[in-house]
């Protein structure tokens, strides 16, 4: 059995209107010194299969095709053996 | 940047022709360099300058009756209806952006089409959404479907404009080019109406709202382009939508212009600040001197014509009065919105942009734009075979349908006359609290607050009978949309539309293009309706499909007193039935020939706009007399759906009809 | 009586409401932006629907650190009416002044239509004008009105009394398919302990004039004008 | 200069739509051996400080304050030197 830890993140070059607000709404609280936030997605699920190889691939399939957007969205993971 | 060597094969690349290039050298007296190119070859895009279809539109009715603007002169059309009101409405495509990133695609297209309206110093009231998708079964339509829904529904809702009306289509021919039309409606008191100008030697020019980056750029270019693989590659990064950012920017527009504080003020759209500085400048035969440096960008070290191009949502230019530029900071600021001064008027017609102290461009403003020095072209066309072969097969020998009840549960359940409220339960209709008639019935219906008034909006377009017969069913697309702001109690006044075609260099494609006008000119004239504006969309087609011609229509009403405002329902027992018109046996291009023989043929239904007119004029009188309870115009299914639709939409009440 | 609409950035009920109050009821009705810190003696506040900071985060998230809020609060905690409207009543819970969280319906689609409610509390300053169990219908707008809170915190409410509507049928049975969003036991609308807070999903606003063919929401105002 | 990572994980005892819907989307791809599916948020930005203690403080500050809802949300983040 394994743990996927998958990072969803938005291209770095792409506007992110959250991140934007999110930023507006820490400095509103009086911490001036922020910047750069970016808000992205951490998605886990377990995944029942021995092989790690077969896991990491099937792990990238349903990152590509369902998970992140291509157009948008960069991935990365890491599997953990539990 | 500009080191690069600009020669005709650069400007082929992008997307000019020898002859444009030519012409560009003769405005500059010089070869342009890489920035310049640029700026003429967005400027020049058909989405922009309109090359291959103004020559026509010309010829469409665009002015008089209660129209303020002339079609073009602003950027949406701007019509009277009394007690010192105006309705500010237009329709725009963002077919391809949808296409790639359906959700962005499709929430920058309702983001464009509101500044478009509060640009004008009018708020937002109503938008309505007209799509056509592939066939439902296909995974791809699927997908396309849920993306653009969710991206109009969460524009809209957080923009807080209600989504009150439109229409979707399924057919094969949209298979790989969805049409994405939004149109939005705003009201503005006449003496506070907003102009897209410059002038004024020294007045300061601003941008205002978002920072740029490099969203979109050639996106002008991209959606004058067939979708194919090379598009596919040569796209920069998607736009993408901030309703937040558009809602402060609602504001601290409305609140400039209140406090008369500007002179000018326009949307960024389509090819950015290059487009808004020409457009502007030529309007008030003035020019700008710009320093790109002040501009503030989102990513860093862009170059002056990655700036100039950029697509970034949520931005307009303002040319502020001559004094007033503290006043205007302190609003933005207010709202929490950049506003940065990044140069000033000039009197002659030139713009210069500058970029760390040096000049990156130099170009005569009233060059770049429509109506200045951009190209017209005059295109031939030739009538397809398809016209005269489809239209002349008989269809009265189809086989006899025997069980009726099940026909009309077939049809019933077809994508195209099925309920939708799958769709606008998505939509936030109810919110500004004005929304009388809402969605699913004829036409949405808007009160007017402080008057006694109301107006009615609606969008139509029938794909398949346009394709079967341009002109003949571009007619229809107008009476049918007028018959449905009819069937609520307005009367008809002006029309936006949305063109939506394959590709102009294709002479049948042409020939499709140059009826369709003629169809629309003279159903205009017929109904008074004059054109107050729109927008041509072409190339959407790709390897193995070219869309139907689809002109689509958005229809202004107005209803003079609230209390005539009727909805589509039946009511109470015992109330009468009547059919008003003719009906023929036509069934040509019908939905019930595409779902029980999957053909589009035939002959269309005939259409004499006089008696239409006469039509919707008794219609409207007699609901001004108090004689009519509902009203529900006949249109895809024909007279069985109609009827079963006016007892369906009756949420409150089970109620049938006995029809002889 | 003097009403206060508060205005975040992002709000777009706020000027629905006001105009219902000024023009529709003819009381007397305020703007307050949210970056002001006076409530300018208003007696009651009214946090309206919208997206306030676009809901980024979560909705209302952002909002409750305006300057605004903290007059807000002192002026809830000494009694005064607030009422949060949709977008206003995912303020009230994000700022602590009602229990429970509000969060993406479980559709996860937006949800726009006229909704059936159960008027479950009727000896509040804000539904004292109703009947007891009056079926009534409001329009409702949101994509977050999913309302949870822990078992404690339930049982909390049902012993306070707090729970003032719920989603039900046309008949008045508090059932599943009537539930919009998911929420908790149907929950459409509560208040705090001492009852001078209310939060409600639904747009009263919204149902306030007979052009519209459904005044039900007319009552909640009348109900507090005349405590 | 500091990065802050902040990972927003929703409490496990609350229900996530959003996770089942995932869910079901990944299992039509036709992965039938995937469970548990988790969507949480991940929440990057720069913090213009030297001392790391004042750091931590400030991040957990934020964090506690408006980046996570304790009704809801539990809050972890690891801070890196940049």
């Amino acid at each position: 059995m394994f743990k996927a830890k998958i990072f969803i993140k938005r291209r770095r070059t792409i506007l992110d209107p959250q991140g934007k607000a999110v930023e507006l709404g820490i400095k509103s609280l009086g911490f001036e010194n922020i910047k750069n936030v970016r808000i992205d997605k951490f998605i886990e699920f377990e995944i029942d299969e021995v092989d790690e190889e077969k896991v990491r691939n099937e792990v990238d399939k349903i990152c590509d095709s369902l998970l992140a957007n291509p157009h948008l969205e960069d991935y990365y993971f890491e599997l953990e053996k539990i | 940047m500009n080191e690069i060597e600009v020669t005709l094969d650069l400007a082929l690349k992008h997307g000019l022709t020898e002859e444009e290039f030519e012409r560009v050298k003769k405005f500059l007296g010089r070869i342009p360099n890489y920035t310049e190119l640029g700026c003429y070859s967005v400027m020049w895009s058909e989405h922009c300058s309109y090359k291959n279809s103004i020559a026509l539109l010309k010829t469409l009715p665009r002015s008089g009756g209660r129209l303020l603007v002339q079609a073009g002169e602003e950027n949406a059309g701007l019509v009277d209806i009394g007690d010192g009101f105006a309705v500010a409405f237009k329709i725009e495509s963002h077919n391809h952006p949808s296409a790639v990133e359906p959700y962005q695609g499709a929430a920058t297209g309702v983001g464009g089409i509101l500044r478009d309206i509060f640009t004008m110093g009018a708020r937002p009231i109503a938008a309505l959404d007209s799509l056509r998708f592939g066939d439902l079964k296909n995974p791809k339509t699927k997908f396309l479907l849920n993306g653009v829904v969710k991206g109009i529904g969460d524009y809209g809702n957080c923009f807080g404009v209600p989504t009150v009306a439109g229409e979707v289509y399924f057919e094969e021919a949209y298979q790989d080019n969805c049409l994405v039309n939004a149109m939005a409606v705003g009201i503005v008191k006449t003496n506070r109406i907003a102009k897209a100008v410059a002038k004024g030697k020294g007045n300061p020019v601003f941008i205002v709202g978002s920072s740029t980056g490099r969203d979109g750029i050639h996106g002008a270019t991209f959606a004058s382009e067939e979708l194919s693989d090379e598009t596919e590659s040569r796209r920069s990064n998607v736009q993408v939508g901030d309703p937040f950012a558009e809602k402060l920017l609602l504001e601290a527009t409305l609140e400039i212009i209140k406090k008369d504080l500007i002179v000018g003020i326009q949307d960024m759209g389509a090819a950015g600040i290059i487009c808004s500085t020409s457009e502007m400048s030529a309007r008030g035969n003035s020019g700008m001197r710009i320093d790109l440096d002040l501009v503030p960008l989102r990513e860093d070290n862009m170059s002056a014509y990655e700036i100039l191009l950029s697509e970034s949502q949520e931005r307009m230019l303002v040319v502020g009065k001559k004094g007033c530029e503290e006043e205007i900071k302190k609003v933005f600021e207010k709202w929490d919105l950049q506003c940065l001064k990044i140069g000033e008027v000039i009197e002659n017609d030139l713009l210069e942009f500058y970029k760390d102290g040096k000049l990156e461009a130099k170009l005569p403003a009233s060059s770049l734009v429509l109506g200045g020095g951009a190209p017209v072209y005059y295109r031939e066309w030739k009538e397809p075979e398809y016209f005269k072969q489809l239209s002349s097969i008989d269809l009265s020998n189809l086989p006899e349908i025997r069980d009726l009840n099940a026909a009309l549960l077939k049809l019933l359940s077809s994508p195209n006359i099925t309920n939708k409220n799958w769709i606008y339960h998505q939509y936030d209709y109810t919110v500004g609290t004005n929304t009388v008639i809402q969605p699913g019935c004829d036409a949405a219906v808007i009160r007017i607050k402080k008057t006694n008034k109301a107006i009615a909006v609606k969008t139509d377009c029938n794909g398949r009978y346009v394709y079967l017969n341009p002109r003949r069913g571009t007619m229809i697309a107008v009476a049918e949309s007028a018959r449905n702001v009819a069937c609520t109690g307005a009367i008809p006044i002006a029309i936006t539309n949305c063109l939506n075609f394959g590709n102009p260099y294709d002479k049948e494609i042409y020939w499709q293009f140059k009826e369709a006008i003629e169809g629309m000119k003279e159903a205009c004239i017929v109904f008074d309706t004059p054109v107050t504006g729109g927008n041509v969309s072409f190339y959407n087609e790709s390897k193995n499909h070219t869309v139907y011609p689809t002109p689509v229509i958005g229809m202004l009403g107005l209803i003079e007193n609230v209390i005539h405002i009727t909805s589509s329902y039946f009511k109470d027992e015992g109330d009468l039935i009547y059919l008003l018109g003719e009906t023929a046996p036509e069934i040509g291009g019908s939905e019930f020939l595409k779902e029980f023989f999957n053909k589009v043929e035939g002959d269309i239904p005939q259409i004499n706009l006089k008696f239409e007119k006469h039509l919707i004029d008794t219609l409207i009188s007699l609901i001004q007399k108090g004689f009519i309870k509902s009203a529900h115009d006949l249109s895809d299914g024909g007279l069985a759906v109609a009827i079963a639709e006016c007892c369906i939409m009756n949420r409150k009440k089970k109620i049938g009809a006995e029809i002889n | 009586m003097k009403f206060g609409v508060v205005i975040f950035p992002g709000s777009n009920c706020d000027y629905d409401t006001y105009y219902f109050l000024k023009f529709v009821l003819g009381v007397e009705t305020i703007f307050l932006f949210h970056k002001e810190n006076s409530l300018q003696g208003a007696d009651v506040i009214i946090l309206p629907g919208g997206f306030s900071y676009g809901d980024y985060l979560r909705t209302g998230a952002i909002a409750k650190f305006s300057p605004i809020m903290k007059e807000v609060i002192n002026f809830a905690n000494k009694g005064g009416l607030v009422i949060g409207i949709c977008n206003g009543f995912q303020i009230l819970c994000e700022s602590g002044l009602l229990p429970g969280a509000l969060t993406k319906n479980n559709t996860l689609k937006f949800v726009c239509y006229s909704q059936n409610l159960k008027v479950v509390n009727n000896k509040t300053f804000f539904t004292n004008n109703y009947q007891m169990n009056e079926v009534i219908s409001m329009p409702i707008a949101h994509g977050e009105g999913n309302y949870i809170i822990d078992n404690d915190g339930l049982k909390d409410l049902y012993d306070n009394d707090q729970i003032i509507l719920k989603y039900c049928d046309e008949f008045g049975n508090i059932t599943q398919e009537s539930n919009p969003n998911g929420s908790i036991d149907n929950i459409a609308g509560i208040c705090n302990k001492n009852g001078n807070v209310f939060g409600l999903m639904p747009h009263p606003e919204r149902c306030g004039e007979p052009i519209f063919g459904n005044t039900d929401g007319i009552k909640i105002f009348e109900s507090i004008l005349n405590k």
